[in-house]
């Protein structure tokens, strides 16, 4: 993983001297490159999807209660996305965020039974997050320090964290009875539930993080050109464990969110889940091999999957013939994404 | 109330009930039905899905909305939203995790629709207005019990188990009727492994599980969808020592079993026409009737279906409900 | 100089146009190449010459332009069709794939196979003898061309030229990984090709070697020929310049001052060894003074770099101002005040795709974030004061760095560790691949920096740059010190012997 | 010019050559840099878990009996993992074999029931491997002339292939009933069965096409440098065709043994053996950033999979406890592999 090379595409550019240009096409050319620009192809797939939504299904979409419907399935992925987006910015992979998430869930679940005496409920709340986190250390040791590539590393732990959770659970769901977590993980604010805040807070928290903090501009340097970085006096090797430690505290909130929308814990929860957020990321223009990518795209992205899934649901598709479509949709959004982000392909062939 | 084969005969709308029966089939008001289930990934769930379509469109009083499969309790929560959302008039749901899909459940309850809880229980009753449960535990059980009728007088007899996805509850209850019947007649099991309800993994698993055991007396596998792998393991490893006890109740566990020609001997049934029957019981209580059999008023709210074993004695009586 | 009859040319291009999505790289450029000559061509970082040499070897459809080969009007639809032509290129960027031998590199994409079954014995014995035509009979044609280093990636990448049945050879900017010992091998290998009746394209910012070798020159600025066909022999170097630049550049290297006998020692490096590439070896260096490192490619500069930096494991001490640095620790080094501008600008140095205020601001955080928060109005402002300083033409912190020129990309990395306020730089090749215009600039800003009290070291693969530079050389040959001298006390043949000499040794 | 030919063919300039060094040492280093080298990790993992798996399981393990159910296990993944080999040297990725390999066993067993009358079986074999090239070539074009990511057009296609085969199918299985045909998948030669045999011919086959011909350097050559390979006059987007049919056409033959092999078509074959090929893949020392692979590294990868899965059955080991065994092993053969592999870590932090 170390292998990191420069995208070939930017071979030899050197527009130093200025050139005259239109300023009008001028500002076009910056805004389409700039980061919103890049996304506009992302917000026009979710635009003719809203659209479709419309037409097809009418007032049962377009209702309050529909979007809040989507927006709190989309926020549990969502909050994963986002710590995945930083993790494929660095230039890593994390497979295991769905089975850490399960695992999160099943020991906050057992410690919220050990601990019903106290009361205290935010203690399973700082549990679920003190589980990610230490799995996405390890994770994060094993790539940075031990030089596994990451792939493997978050494989193994995908295997390993959900057979841990099989095991102390004893592949029983685990009800959660904890009066004040439910009432806060279901309450909600000025009528949008908590769930959706919490992805609100994490995918802003991400954002700043990415854009405005020395953090993300490690990692955007790190994934980038790892020797630059390196050479530049970032101790990379760290860095990285940080990434993988925030993919582990998205999953340790995610695991919260699950067990107050299910009520249950169990091994089985995040099934699959590293899928959707990696498709979600990807989709969301953040290039797979590190050094390029936005929060924006990826809550885009998760936007975009979610209105699909909602707009099938609606229509009562088969759901074969849903798969199917989900596939050409899913090429068209990145087409169509490419078209729009694209600064004039410079290949020949 | 308990009600036990009663729906051996489900989906061929002939039932020879009381008076009543006329009045439940007569054509009501239409009612919409929501219906989800998990990810339909193998032959049991494909054929509770298709049974459950093929039972609505036999009432043209049913407009049935079937939601996506899933195997993610998130999102089947956010499909039951979905159903509370549109006002249907009934949902059944078979959720992919009991516990899990109680509180929407209950949701949904409140907004005053009557829940048909399928398969798998949830943690509440007040989540659903009627149970239909399967039995898992008792699949184990009369499977166990059967291998321990055909070994009984052999208490050193080589068990294996070839069980399904072992991280889901219901394989854990089969395999644990299956030990606590076993135990009654002092046997145990020696070997088992643990599949994927897929054919090939059942052809995987079993492949290995005959090389560790060199030699067995009976094998139980809890599904006989991964039991067309099992069986091609079997031949391929020319083993015929032992019999062997199916899970499920497929037409191909059925037909060898008639034909009497392999190691496949029974098949414990575990009925795919769950959400069929889940789907009439919907019609009724959204519609205001009564169950026709049973002298209540009213639809019973707890139904826990029989797991019985089908040998070439019996086969024919339950040849005609097996699933493709 | 041998005087060919070159009869008619064997391409000429005629008002040749390429816009890149808003750039317009070649605004009009005429070229007539005559069989048999070595035609250069001149311009500064960004004029426009890999562009046209792209043109011509098919990487690139050109907007307009008349091309004719061998008399006849042609259009040059891909590579595959000027490689059928009979033009080979060996471009500005190392174009080998490190995952396939010496000989598979040279025989890609017209590899020797009967149904698509290669015939490695033959390709192994062509490429043996390739090799050995230029001087390389040392390199074993199965060795990955991933272990080799840069200098050798170039010969392979002329190897493969050389094996397709050619005309016509274009080489762009082939010297700027050789050393002065490979270099006149190249020029041998040029001389028999041009004997043989093959033109060769020759780009480099290194007007000595034009000088050596060339027989013309077309000199491209701003995307336009400015003159074309230019007898190497009758043409002065001040014109050349003044072609390229539009300016005059009187002497390139600045004088020295004369190091404070009091300065301190800032740099001090004590028994510094790394296992199978150097010997232990000390050297200090005091404020205001630079050191050289001469010697051949391969022979272990780079690696001394990095080992005093901490970015290669080492044993033994660095110093900064008395204070004992963690050792193999960049982190370390940076907090104390060393930084590196490494040899290879666009793979360890830049992030490309990112703005310049980024690169010049990456290792400086402590001082442009507060709780990790970034105060980007800062790092842009500095940044702008930074690049204006440097004389980088447009400052404009926001554009992405990989647009800009060598030049200007060696200068972004200078700016780095001057907003960074390092006591002691390391500079590997500070000019390679620079234009002449650029390298007076980066000189200069060397000698300031020596001046203002920065220790440096410097390490270069012209001999003339590190004697021009530096107050004090050492020569290296083979990862060992062979001599350590001030650098008025050699000249460049003198440096020349002590290597040949210590590597045969 | 000048005149000097002073041929500096003697003085050694060169760093690959220059530094004396201990010829044992040298051959050592020489050997453990080739291919082979490469691989001796996997080769040491490898006999640890063989003598691990004759320590627990003694002749349950040993018998000849035993290594045919391992290497008749190992063989369908084995014959997708070449394939997928090809496609990550070549610096892509297909998610979609699994799922292809359900759609061509389902439409192979499909015709058989169609063409049941003329009899002629090995027209099976062939539609099964026309279905998987048809989907590699989809993928392909869409990949190479659509320019969008190798990562989300196979995400589409998993979804797609697994939904087409669904409808085909009517979800239900379908029964091979062609006698002919199973004679031919279920036979052996010399005592191994045909499947091994299939294995081990298109592994021959992958290494030859890989390390012997244009096809194989070609795809090294674009995996490992994208535009070099475009400069070299090679048509890249046609190669990168070929490369993603070839991995279909592996699927294909692979869906033909699992059709031997199980006796059945359903859609559900090969669900997630994407995972299982990847994972091999790299096991075996393949970039996942394409560029360089080998062969017999995939092969030792995929061996050493389904012996550590043996040694768990013949163990009778919980599946928990397996897949937390398996996760711990996955990372101890990279570290090993590493280890062996590695020429001296140079860097620090
Ligand atoms: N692929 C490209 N896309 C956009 N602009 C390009 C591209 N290639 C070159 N340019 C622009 O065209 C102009 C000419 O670049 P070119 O690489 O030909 O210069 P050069 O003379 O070779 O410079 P150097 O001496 O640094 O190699 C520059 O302004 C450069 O930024
Ligand atoms: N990655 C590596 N692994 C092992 N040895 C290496 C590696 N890189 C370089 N070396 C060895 O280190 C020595 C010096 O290499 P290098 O070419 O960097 O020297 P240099 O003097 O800096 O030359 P240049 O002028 O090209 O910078 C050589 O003997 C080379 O073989
Ligand atoms: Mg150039
Ligand atoms: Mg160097």
């Amino acid at each position: 993983m170390s292998e990191q090379t420069t995208p070939p595409a930017e071979v030899s550019l050197h527009p130093d001297t200025a050139r005259p240009q239109n300023p009008t096409v001028a500002a076009i050319r910056r805004f389409l490159a700039s980061s919103a620009g890049r996304n506009i192809g992302l917000v026009v797939a979710l635009i003719i999807l809203i659209i479709i939504g419309t037409v097809t299904a009418g007032d049962r979409f377009a209702s309050f209660q529909n979007v809040l419907s989507i927006l709190r399935l989309a926020s549990i992925t969502g909050v994963i996305s986002i710590g995945m987006t930083f993790v494929i910015i660095a230039g890593g992979i994390d497979l295991s965020v769905g089975s850490v998430l399960g695992l999160s869930s099943i020991v906050a679940t057992m410690a919220a039974v050990q601990l019903a005496a106290t009361g205290w409920w935010p203690l399973m709340i700082i549990i679920a997050i003190a589980v990610g986190a230490l799995a996405g250390a390890v994770n994060g040791v094993i790539i940075a320090y031990g030089k596994v590539v990451a792939f493997m590393t978050t494989l193994a732990m995908l295997l390993a964290a959900r057979a841990l959770a099989e095991i102390l659970s004893n592949r029983t769901t685990q009800g959660v009875n904890v009066r004040g977590f439910l009432e806060f993980t279901r309450g909600d604010v000025f009528g949008v539930p908590n769930l959706i805040w919490m992805f609100v807070i994490v995918a802003i928290a991400g954002w700043i993080l990415l854009n405005r903090t020395t953090f993300g501009r490690r990692t955007v340097a790190i994934g980038g050109n790892h020797e630059a970085a390196r050479l530049a006096g970032i101790n990379v090797k760290r860095h990285m464990v940080y990434v993988y430690i925030l993919s582990g505290v998205t999953s340790g909130i995610a695991a919260v969110m699950i067990l107050g929308r299910t009520g249950a814990g169990t091994s089985t929860h995040g099934t699959l889940y590293e899928l959707d957020a990696i498709a979600a990321v990807v989709v969301g223009g953040t290039l797979l091999i590190g050094g390029r990518g936005s929060i924006v795209g990826t809550v885009l992205g998760i936007l975009i999957f979610n209105v699909l899934i909602n707009i099938f649901f609606l229509n009562n598709l088969n759901t074969s013939v849903q798969a199917i479509t989900k596939g050409a949709i899913i090429i068209a959004a990145v087409l169509i994404q490419q078209r729009f982000a694209s600064r004039g392909s410079r290949s020949t062939t | 109330a308990l009600l036990t084969g009663c729906t051996a005969a489900p989906g061929t709308g002939t039932q020879t009930g009381g008076g009543t029966v006329e009045g439940n089939e007569a054509t009501g008001d239409t009612i919409v039905i929501g219906f989800s289930g998990p990810a339909a990934d193998h032959g049991w769930l494909g054929a509770i899905n298709s049974a459950a379509k093929a039972e609505a469109e036999k009432y043209p009083d049913i407009d049935l909305k079937i939601a996506e499969g899933t195997n993610d309790a998130s999102l089947q929560i956010s499909q039951v939203e979905g159903f509370i959302n549109d006002k249907v008039d009934a949902i059944v749901l078979l959720p992919t995790d009991g516990a899990a899909l109680t509180e929407v459940a209950i949701k949904a309850m409140e907004a005053g629709i009557p829940v048909i809880n399928v398969d798998r229980e949830f943690s509440s009753t007040f989540a659903a207005r009627v149970t239909i449960l399967g039995d898992n535990f008792g699949m184990g059980v009369t499977a166990g019990t059967y291998i321990c009728e055909q070994l009984g007088d052999n208490p050193d007899a080589i068990v294996a188990e070839v069980a399904g996805i072992d991280s889901l509850p219901l394989t854990q209850q089969r395999s644990e009727g299956f030990a606590t019947a076993l135990e009654d007649c002092g046997l145990k099991v020696n070997n088992r492994v643990a599949a994927d309800f897929t054919i090939a993994g059942g052809e995987a698993v079993t492949s290995q599980l005959l090389q560790a055991a060199p030699k067995i007396d009976a094998i139980w596998n809890h599904d006989d969808d991964q039991g067309v792998g099992v069986l091609a393991a079997i031949d391929a490893a020319g083993r015929d020592e032992f019999f062997m006890v199916g899970g499920a109740g497929s037409r191909a566990a059925m037909d060898a079993i008639q034909a009497d020609s392999g190691v496949l001997k029974a098949t414990v049934i575990y009925p795919s026409t769950q959400a069929a029957d889940g789907i009439r019981l919907a019609r009724l209580v959204a519609q205001g009737k009564s169950l026709s059999d049973i002298v209540e008023v009213e639809v019973p709210s707890r139904i826990v279906l029989n797991a019985p074993i089908v040998t070439k004695d019996n086969v024919d009586k339950f040849i005609d409900f097996s699933f493709t | 100089m041998i005087k060919v009859d070159h009869g008619t040319p064997l391409l000429e291009v005629r008002g040749a146009t390429k816009a890149f999505a808003g750039v317009q790289a070649l605004k009009g450029v005429d070229l007539s190449i005559l069989p048999g000559e070595v035609h250069c061509v001149l311009g500064q970082n960004g004029a426009g010459k890999s562009t046209l040499i792209k043109i011509l070897s098919g990487v690139y459809t050109p907007d307009e332009g008349e091309f004719t080969w061998l008399g006849e009007p042609v259009t040059i639809g891909g590579p595959t069709e000027a490689l059928g032509m009979g033009i080979a290129t060996m471009y500005q960027e190392l174009d080998v794939v490190d995952g396939l031998t010496i000989a598979e590199n040279i025989f890609l994409g017209h590899e020797l196979a009967t149904v698509g079954y290669l015939r490695s014995g033959e390709a192994n014995k062509r490429t043996r003898e390739l090799l050995k035509r230029l001087g390389h009979g040392d390199l074993s044609p199965t060795t990955e061309v991933g272990s080799l280093s840069p200098a050798n990636k170039q010969i392979v990448s002329m190897a493969r030229a050389l094996s397709r049945d050619i005309k016509l050879i274009i080489m762009d900017e082939p010297s700027a990984v050789l050393d002065s010992e490979e270099v006149k091998n190249l020029f041998r290998v040029v001389e028999d090709l041009t004997r043989e009746g093959i033109a060769v394209v020759y780009i480099s910012h290194r007007l000595a070697e034009i000088r050596e070798i060339g027989d013309r020159i077309t000199v491209i600025k701003d995307g336009r020929s400015m003159a074309g066909g230019l007898d190497v022999a009758t043409t002065s170097t001040p014109e050349l310049i003044k072609l390229m630049t539009g300016r005059d550049i009187a002497n390139v290297f600045p004088p020295a001052q004369a190091i404070r006998d009091d300065a301190p020692e800032v740099l001090t490096v004590t028994d510094l060894a790394v296992k199978n590439v150097f010997t232990p070896l000390s050297f200090s260096v005091r404020a205001g003074e630079i050191v050289g490192l001469a010697g051949l490619v391969g022979s272990g500069r780079s690696e001394i770099l990095e080992a005093i930096y901490g970015a290669l494991r080492s044993s033994g001490t660095v110093e900064v101002s008395g204070r004992k640095i963690r050792s193999n620790s960049v982190p370390a080094a940076v907090a104390s005040g060393i930084g590196l501008s490494p040899e290879e600008r666009k793979s360890q140095g830049l992030l490309l795709e990112e703005p310049i205020y980024r690169n010049v601001t990456l290792s400086s955080f402590a001082r442009f974030a507060s709780f990790g928060w970034l105060r980007e109005g800062l790092e842009r402002r500095t940044s702008r004061t930074q690049l204006e300083a440097l004389e980088l033409r447009p400052a404009d912190p926001d554009r992405a760095a990989g647009l800009l020129s060598g030049g200007n990309q060696q200068k972004v990395m200078l700016a780095r560790w001057l907003v960074h306020g390092t006591k002691v730089l390391l500079l590997d090749e500070p000019t390679r691949g620079v234009d002449v215009g650029a390298r007076a600039d980066i000189y200069g800003l060397i000698r300031e920096l020596a001046a203002a009290g920065t220790a440096i070291v410097v390490v270069s693969s012209e001999i003339e740059e590190v004697l021009g530079l530096a107050d004090h050389v050492l020569v290296i040959a083979d990862g060992e010190v062979l001599t350590s001298v001030k650098s008025s006390e050699i000249d460049e043949s003198g440096v020349l012997d002590l290597v040949m000499k210590g590597s045969a040794a």
